[in-house]
């Protein structure tokens, strides 16, 4: 469904992906592994269009994404939700979600959209008037999600869904993104939380300095010794 | 009149000069939100609207049409001036595009000279607009009726703008978080130019206001509201609606009321008062008054 | 110095009941550390604990709520950072905070040249006292850059340092501040585990090299059980645990709240 | 880096090329006006009226057999730039006399140069009576000095309009208007008038309301108005004055005498008075103003802006006479001629220089707007002018 | 960054062939460009000045050009002759009134006026930042302006401030502004310098490295109000002939786009930019009085300098938003080796 082929990507004056080759089948949910500063957030970027990247191809059912815009990007039904939340804070919760489906050409069926939002998020219901920067941590995740799902993508690339939430809002936040994988959402996750991630994915990348090291199904880096040591013995990293 | 009669006077023209400085920060403050540009070209949007009206009212054209081609023409040139000269530098440094507005500043008024000569000339404002409205000893120019009106008006027309269409809550999504607003899909060069055409319309709108209010057009005519809407804006607080509105209105009421007040020996101060009050200010609340302390995360 | 023998059992930092909420929600509540010279504190807790906050409060970034940090006897609860700073606490970011245009040698000697005071009229003038104290602060500089191995990056601009490098030379500019105590936000993280490794190293030298006293705030378990004589765990702002690193990963607190996923 | 080398030279070479110098067989007159920048208003009226007048010159067959060139610079309003446009007039042009300028900030800029080669500089539109004493010998005016204008206004307001008090109101930003309003309030008390409320403005303000609203307050009303103002704002504060509802008499200076007075108050405009050269109108005026403003009206397809028209068309004639008597285009020459010139008729009025004094001798003329059209009240000769 | 005798030996005989060329145009240039040599002069302090400000503290003032008109006015009363103090500003207090100074110290004491000013109003504006900051500094200048057209007694307010003695010649300003050049350019690589741009590049760990970030802002804005304070003295002494219109926006305008030019934080790029500006604005200024290629005759179009100025800004900007060299240096030495490459 989506193939990065050696996507070379600058961040300011420095190289963050050197190189970035893989491969996203549909229906399937795939994970992206690594340290901080290790070109995750950049290849997510570099996906929806906001990066270009400075060589290399993606191509999403065949398509090539590398000269399209955003929006274009979106069309085609690939959204992210990105790191941090970056919910719309003056925004109420109903604006932020409307803010999902705007490339939607199909308004009628907007309620419809709502209501599996809320089906899937039903604190948001509650806070509907609310304005976003008023909801808690977790809520504000839940609403960046609900954010992206307003779009009914094909692609959805989730980045470090589980940062800086209390263990039970992630128990809460990983059992919606396995629930979309069996809806047929494809899923391409980055998290630092490697045990989380590689419990769920059909298959995992692990990057550093920008380029992919590791490959494997989720099973298989899970008892990869590397991996072990480098990764699942690290806890969650904060980030403000 | 009694010292009553004459403070109502005086809150009346603050409030009909406030309501002019308030619809001129709208649009500066609106482009600043989602661009972080300081655009001084705005002012200059005054004069092209309100030299479009004046020729269209010279060759014959009813002051309505007149007045509505200079809105159009201001809302145009705005676009413009978003499309040749900020969206090229989209990303540069604060200071580079602060001075770009400068340029397009000097750009627009050396042209107006060139085309219509340095000298002003004479608006002709309709009979309507050019009464004096009565109310006991209260004199109120009709003008000044209609400029609170059209702010009360535009206002409304405003929030429900922002808060109903798709297009007005995108700008709000995008002056708070452009790359999230672009993730969504957000066509953030329309919410951009629809920015930069709200403003202009608002400025086209001051444009015909004010030059019925002074009776006159020239070329340089922009420089001084656009510096008090500057003031205004900040006084606010740079960047969203309600402040501009609030900052126009403090600064309408703080203009008139020390012109008013003051002593004969230190109203000519009155311009150093304005700008040594918003720096009190900004040392108090350095984001104005309204504006929400974007203290930089550690 | 004959004293400083003596003093490696002073009390260095003595923080009590330090809280701090924002906007009604608690970040830090009760906070307290008394801290020996020479320990190596670590601070370990999931995202949103309040970790970096302690640090904000003990550099005077943010300003307590509630409570007192005292340190090497100095009230030093609600002074500047600038202030702290000249005191002897150096600190690195949990998100970096480098001078991107300056050099790499240029971070490092603006902070040594805190200790040594400049006149600018001999600035001005270009006096053999103002050069010479120049080239001992580049050849200092350039020492303590090798020691972290960024001797080739020099000249570099701190922007373009890979992601690595910008974390070893922030910690090298702290360092240069020649602290008695050092706060470390995260030293290692995003660093593969040999790099990773090699930083504890250099951190533990440092340690005894300068008689240093360290607080690092880490998630690599293993390194901080390694290096620390000491750990604090915290969650909600709160501490739940706190002692040698054998007790901590055997409270049943931790286990449950922190651990329980990794172990 | 090499680039940059390389563009700079380019550069360079332009401007040396730019800058050579070219020969011909005319009298060259230097013409410094600001046609940019915030003074381009008042100034650009002076130069369209001085170039009106040189093309009549040489239609007419042009001065000592040759043809008049006006070699002009803009001074965008700036010190700097006049300064080095008054040095290429010297040096590049080797025009024998300079003139433009209506304030004294730039006649003073550019005066001393001309001075240095010993060029005389005339200026069309700056009033002050103190400006020639600042550049001796060779600085000049084509019109008369405010204490001038401002002790016919005052003795015609005493004596004609029969007023008692007055309220003045003063732009604080030019140095004409403060001499205006201080050299009227000199005069006017002097002849025993008072003057209840001194208020004051800055150049450029639009909205006087709050002005107003305190001249409302006053008990009892003044007898009259005197608002010391540029051509650029009276317009807008006789409209919002009459718009407050006060009727009385406004009274004012030269810088009353421009057609944006009438077009913007429109009837609020009766009832204002105000001292300037002579009569600028196309009908009521002097043959030779009526001549002056259809040539105008011709050239420009707009009648004269404001007073400076005329000045700076006088003035070109003024130069023009010099020569002519001197029988030469010698700058030490035209000097001489002019410190002798005498009854030379003009748009703005006869000029005559006595002997020793650079500010011309000329009568006022008072202007009285009523039932919408301005008549000539007046030709005053005031009694007693207030020293400069 | 490297401090050796070779840099030195550069430096002096780039200023020597500095004043040799300043001998040659003065000798044989004439009146205009003369003018043209002083006016980049007085521009050269500006810029720098302004740079030291706002390029290496990252705060951006928009009203230095006060700071100008406070040293221009300071150093004309000092200077005024007696005679015409007593026509001109019967008011004045009686010390200044009977006090006809020399060219030297009126500056220094224009120069040392701007700076107080600098520091009283520095203390509390260097707190604040990113546009604030601008609007702060240019409401600064709008008040020096009210202020200057009010105080009739010391400015004879908005009216002409005439009869000041001509002073500023080539030489004197050439030496200020190489003085000038070589003070800032010391700053930047000292202790003061480095505190500087690392409180620009990133004010929490600045502070955190007991950097005292107002105290150094503070430092840099009063230098900088000082030299500013100098130009002003210069401009009066040159100019003669002025009023408090003469230092405002479109002053402010020129002196910020030669420094946005050259780069924010380079020294050589500020050089470059007044050059750059000044030459260019020449070249248009006379253009723009028309001009005949053969057969092909331009008239005169006023105002056309200031379009073409402002389009080919807006270029520059789109190509080079952070000037011609950024806040790097021109290396000379590097010139100077790589044209030896060329030439072996």
């Amino acid at each position: 469904m989506l193939q990065l082929l050696q996507v070379h990507t600058k961040y300011g004056q420095v190289e963050a992906l050197s190189g970035i080759s893989l491969e996203v089948r549909g229906s399937s949910l795939v994970a992206l592994l690594g340290a901080n500063g290790a070109g995750k957030t950049t290849t997510l970027m570099s996906i929806s269009g906001i990066l270009k990247p400075s060589s290399g191809k993606i191509l999403f059912q065949n398509k090539d994404l590398t000269q399209l815009d955003t929006r274009k990007i979106v069309d085609l039904g690939i959204i992210q939700c990105p790191e941090g939340r970056r919910i719309f804070g003056n925004l109420s919760v109903k604006e932020n979600l409307r803010m999902g489906a705007i490339r939607r050409k199909d308004k009628r069926h907007l309620d419809q959209a709502f209501a599996r939002v809320f089906e899937i998020f039903p604190l948001l219901k509650d806070r509907i008037s609310q304005a976003g920067a008023t909801l808690s941590g977790g809520e504000q995740q839940m609403l960046a999600m609900g954010r992206a799902l307003m779009a009914e993508p094909q692609l959805l690339l989730l980045d470090e869904p589980s940062l800086g939430l209390a263990p039970i809002i992630v128990d809460t936040i990983f059992e919606v993104i396995q629930r979309l994988k069996r809806e047929g959402v494809t899923i391409l996750l980055v998290e630092q939380n490697a045990h989380l991630a590689l419990e769920i994915a059909d298959y995992a990348y692990v990057l550093e300095k920008g380029r992919i090291v590791l490959e494997g199904s989720g099973a298989s880096l899970r008892s990869n010794p590397d991996v072990e040591r480098s990764y699942l013995s690290e806890v969650p990293e904060e980030n403000l | 009149m009694s010292a009553g009669e004459y403070l109502l006077q005086q809150i009346l023209n603050a409030v009909s000069i406030g309501s002019l400085y308030a619809l001129m920060a709208i649009g500066l403050s609106m482009v600043f939100g989602i661009l972080r540009l300081i655009n001084f070209a705005h002012g200059d949007l005054i004069m092209v609207g309100s030299y479009t009206t004046l020729l269209l009212l010279l060759g014959g054209t009813p002051f309505v049409w007149a007045s509505l081609a200079g809105i159009a023409a201001s809302t145009v040139a705005g676009l413009l001036m978003e499309r040749f000269a900020y969206r090229p530098i989209r990303g540069a440094p604060d200071v580079a595009m602060l001075l770009t507005s400068f340029a397009v500043t000097i750009f627009l008024e050396n042209l107006a000279i060139i085309l219509f000569k340095a000298t002003s000339r004479a608006f002709p404002v309709p009979a309507l607009l050019n009464t004096v409205v009565s109310f006991g000893n209260l004199q109120i120019a009709s003008l000044n009726i209609i400029s609170i009106l059209f702010t009360i008006i535009l206002l409304f027309l405003l929030t429900l703008f922002v808060t109903n269409t798709e297009t007005g809550i995108s700008m709000r999504a995008a002056s708070q978080d452009l790359v999230a607003a672009r993730l969504m899909g957000i066509n953030v060069n329309r919410v951009i130019a629809a920015a930069f055409a709200i403003g202009s319309f608002m400025a086209g709108v001051v444009g015909i206001l004010w030059s019925a209010k002074v009776g006159k057009v020239d070329p340089l005519m922009g420089f001084s509201p656009v510096l008090k809407a500057f003031v205004a804006s900040v006084i606010g607080g740079l960047g969203s609606i309600p402040s501009a509105v609030l900052g126009g209105y403090i600064l309408g009421a703080l203009e008139i009321l020390l012109q008013g007040l003051l002593p004969a020996n230190i109203a000519p101060f009155r311009d150093a008062l304005v700008f040594l009050i918003l720096i009190l200010l900004l040392l108090f609340r350095p984001n104005g008054i309204l504006g929400s302390a974007e203290k930089e995360k550690i | 110095m004959p004293t400083a023998t003596t003093q490696t059992n002073h009390v260095l930092l003595e923080v009590k009941n330090l809280s701090k909420s924002f906007r009604g929600l608690m970040a830090v509540q009760n906070y307290h550390v008394r801290l020996v010279e020479g320990e190596i504190l670590g601070i370990i807790g999931p995202n949103g604990a309040g970790k970096s906050t302690v640090f904000n409060l003990f550099t005077g970034h943010l300003r307590p709520t509630d409570g007192s940090i005292e340190f090497r006897n100095i009230d030093i609860t609600n002074a500047p950072p600038e202030e702290i700073a000249s005191l002897g606490i150096g600190r690195t970011f949990q998100n970096i905070r480098l001078f991107g245009s300056m050099s790499c040698l240029g971070n490092v000697i603006a902070a040594l040249q805190m200790k040594e005071r400049q006149n600018l009229l001999e600035a001005v003038l270009n006096l053999s006292r103002f050069r010479e104290q120049e080239k001992r602060l580049e050849s200092q500089a350039l020492a303590l850059l090798a020691l972290f191995n960024l001797q080739e990056q020099v000249n570099a601009p701190a922007l373009s340092l890979s992601y690595g490098d910008q974390r070893r030379l922030e910690i090298v500019r702290a360092l240069a501040l020649n602290p008695r105590l050092l706060l470390l936000d995260e030293p290692t993280a995003g660093m593969n585990p040999h790099e990773s490794a090699e930083v504890i190293r250099l951190i533990k030298r440092i340690h005894d090299d300068y008689t240093l006293t360290i607080i690092i705030i880490e998630h690599n378990m293993p390194l901080v059980m390694k290096v620390c004589s000491r750990i604090q765990v915290l969650n909600y702002g709160e501490i739940i645990a706190e002692g040698t690193p054998e007790k901590v990963r055997n409270d049943p607190r931790v286990i449950e709240s922190y651990l329980g996923r990794a172990g | 880096m090499k680039k940059t080398v390389l563009f700079l030279s380019a550069i360079l070479v332009i401007f040396l090329i730019s800058c050579g110098s070219s020969g011909g067989k005319t009298i060259k007159l230097g013409m410094l006006y600001n046609m940019t920048g915030s003074q381009a208003s008042l100034d650009g009226p002076s130069a369209n009226g001085a170039k009106l007048a040189a093309k009549e010159i040489n239609a007419a067959g042009g001065v000592l057999g040759k043809q008049l060139e006006l070699v002009s610079y803009d001074g965008k309003s700036d010190a700097e730039t006049i300064g080095k446009a008054a040095a290429q007039l010297v040096e590049k042009d080797k025009v024998v006399a300079m003139f433009g300028f209506s304030d004294s900030d730039m006649v003073m800029a550019a005066a001393p140069i001309a001075a240095k080669a010993k060029i005389v500089f005339i200026t069309s539109g700056a009033t002050s009576p103190k400006l020639p004493s600042q550049v001796p010998d060779y600085l000049f005016l084509s019109c008369f000095g405010d204490n001038v204008q401002a002790a016919a206004a005052a003795e015609y307001s005493w004596n004609t309009l029969q007023a008692k008090s007055a309220y003045l109101l003063i732009d604080k930003g030019m140095e004409y208007t403060l001499l205006l309003g201080k050299y009227f309030k000199e005069r006017f008390t002097e002849l025993g008038g008072s003057v209840v409320l001194e208020d004051t403005y800055q150049t450029g303000d639009k909205d006087f309301s709050a002005q107003i609203t305190k001249l409302k307050a006053l008990k009892p009303a003044p007898d009259m108005l005197f608002i010391s103002s540029g051509p650029d704002d009276i317009g807008t504060i006789v409209k919002q004055v009459r718009d407050a509802g006060i009727t009385g008499p406004i009274f004012g200076g030269d810088g009353y005498d421009t057609p944006l007075l009438m077009q913007i108050a429109g009837k609020g405009a009766n009832n204002v008075y105000y001292t300037t050269h002579s009569l600028m109108d196309k009908t009521a005026g002097s043959p030779e103003v009526q001549k002056f403003i259809a040539a105008y009206e011709a050239e420009y397809k707009t009648p004269p802006e404001n007073a400076f028209a005329g000045l700076g068309y006088d003035t070109v004639y003024l130069l023009v006479d010099a020569m002519k008597r001197a029988n030469s285009a010698d700058p030490k020459k035209i000097r001489e001629a002019l410190q002798t010139t005498k009854d030379l008729p003009g748009v703005t009025g006869s000029i005559t220089f006595a002997p020793g004094s650079p500010i011309p001798q000329k009568g006022v003329a008072i202007i009285e707007i009523q039932d919408d059209a301005m008549k000539l009240a007046a030709q005053v000769v005031p009694e007693k002018v207030p020293a400069p | 960054m490297k401090q050796d005798r070779s840099t030195t030996i550069v430096s002096l005989a780039g200023i020597g062939l500095a004043f040799l060329a300043l001998w040659l145009l003065h000798a044989f240039g004439g009146y205009y460009i003369e003018r043209i040599v002083i006016g980049v002069g007085i521009n050269l302090i500006l810029v720098i000045s302004l740079n030291l400000a706002n390029g290496f503290t990252g705060l951006f003032s928009l009203g230095h050009i006060g700071f100008m008109a406070i040293g221009a006015y300071a150093s004309a009363i000092l200077t005024l002759p007696l005679s015409l103090k007593s026509t001109n500003l019967p008011d004045l207090p009686s010390f200044l009134a009977r006090t006809q100074m020399a060219f030297l110290p009126a500056v220094l004491i224009g120069g040392l006026i701007a700076m107080l000013v600098a520091f009283l109003i520095g203390l509390s504006l260097m707190r604040l930042t990113g546009p604030y900051i601008s609007v702060a500094t240019m409401g600064f200048l709008v008040i020096v302006q009210v202020v200057l057209t009010n105080w009739d007694s010391m400015t004879r307010g908005a009216r002409t401030f005439a009869g000041v003695p001509e002073y500023t010649n080539v030489w004197n300003v050439w030496i200020w502004a190489m003085l000038v050049l070589y003070i800032v350019w010391r700053i930047k690589f000292s202790s003061f310098g480095r505190k500087m741009m690392a409180a620009r590049d990133n004010e929490i760990a600045a502070r955190s490295l007991g950097i005292n970030v107002v105290a150094s802002r503070l430092l840099a804005f009063c230098l900088s109000a000082f030299f500013t304070g100098v130009a002003g003295a210069l401009w009066a002494h040159f100019i003669t002939a002025f009023s408090p219109k003469s230092f405002y926006f479109s002053q402010t305008f020129s002196v910020v786009t030669m420094l946005v030019v050259g780069g924010l934080g380079s020294l050589s790029g500020s050089v470059v930019g007044v050059m750059l500006i000044t030459l260019l604005s020449e070249i248009l200024r006379n253009a723009e009085r028309g001009f005949a290629i053969g057969p092909l005759v331009i008239p005169e179009v006023y105002g056309a300098s200031q379009v073409i100025m402002a389009i080919l800004f807006v270029l520059f900007i789109v190509f080079r938003p952070r000037g011609l060299l950024g806040d790097a240096e021109l290396d000379v030495r590097k010139f100077f080796k790589r044209e030896k490459e060329v030439a072996g």
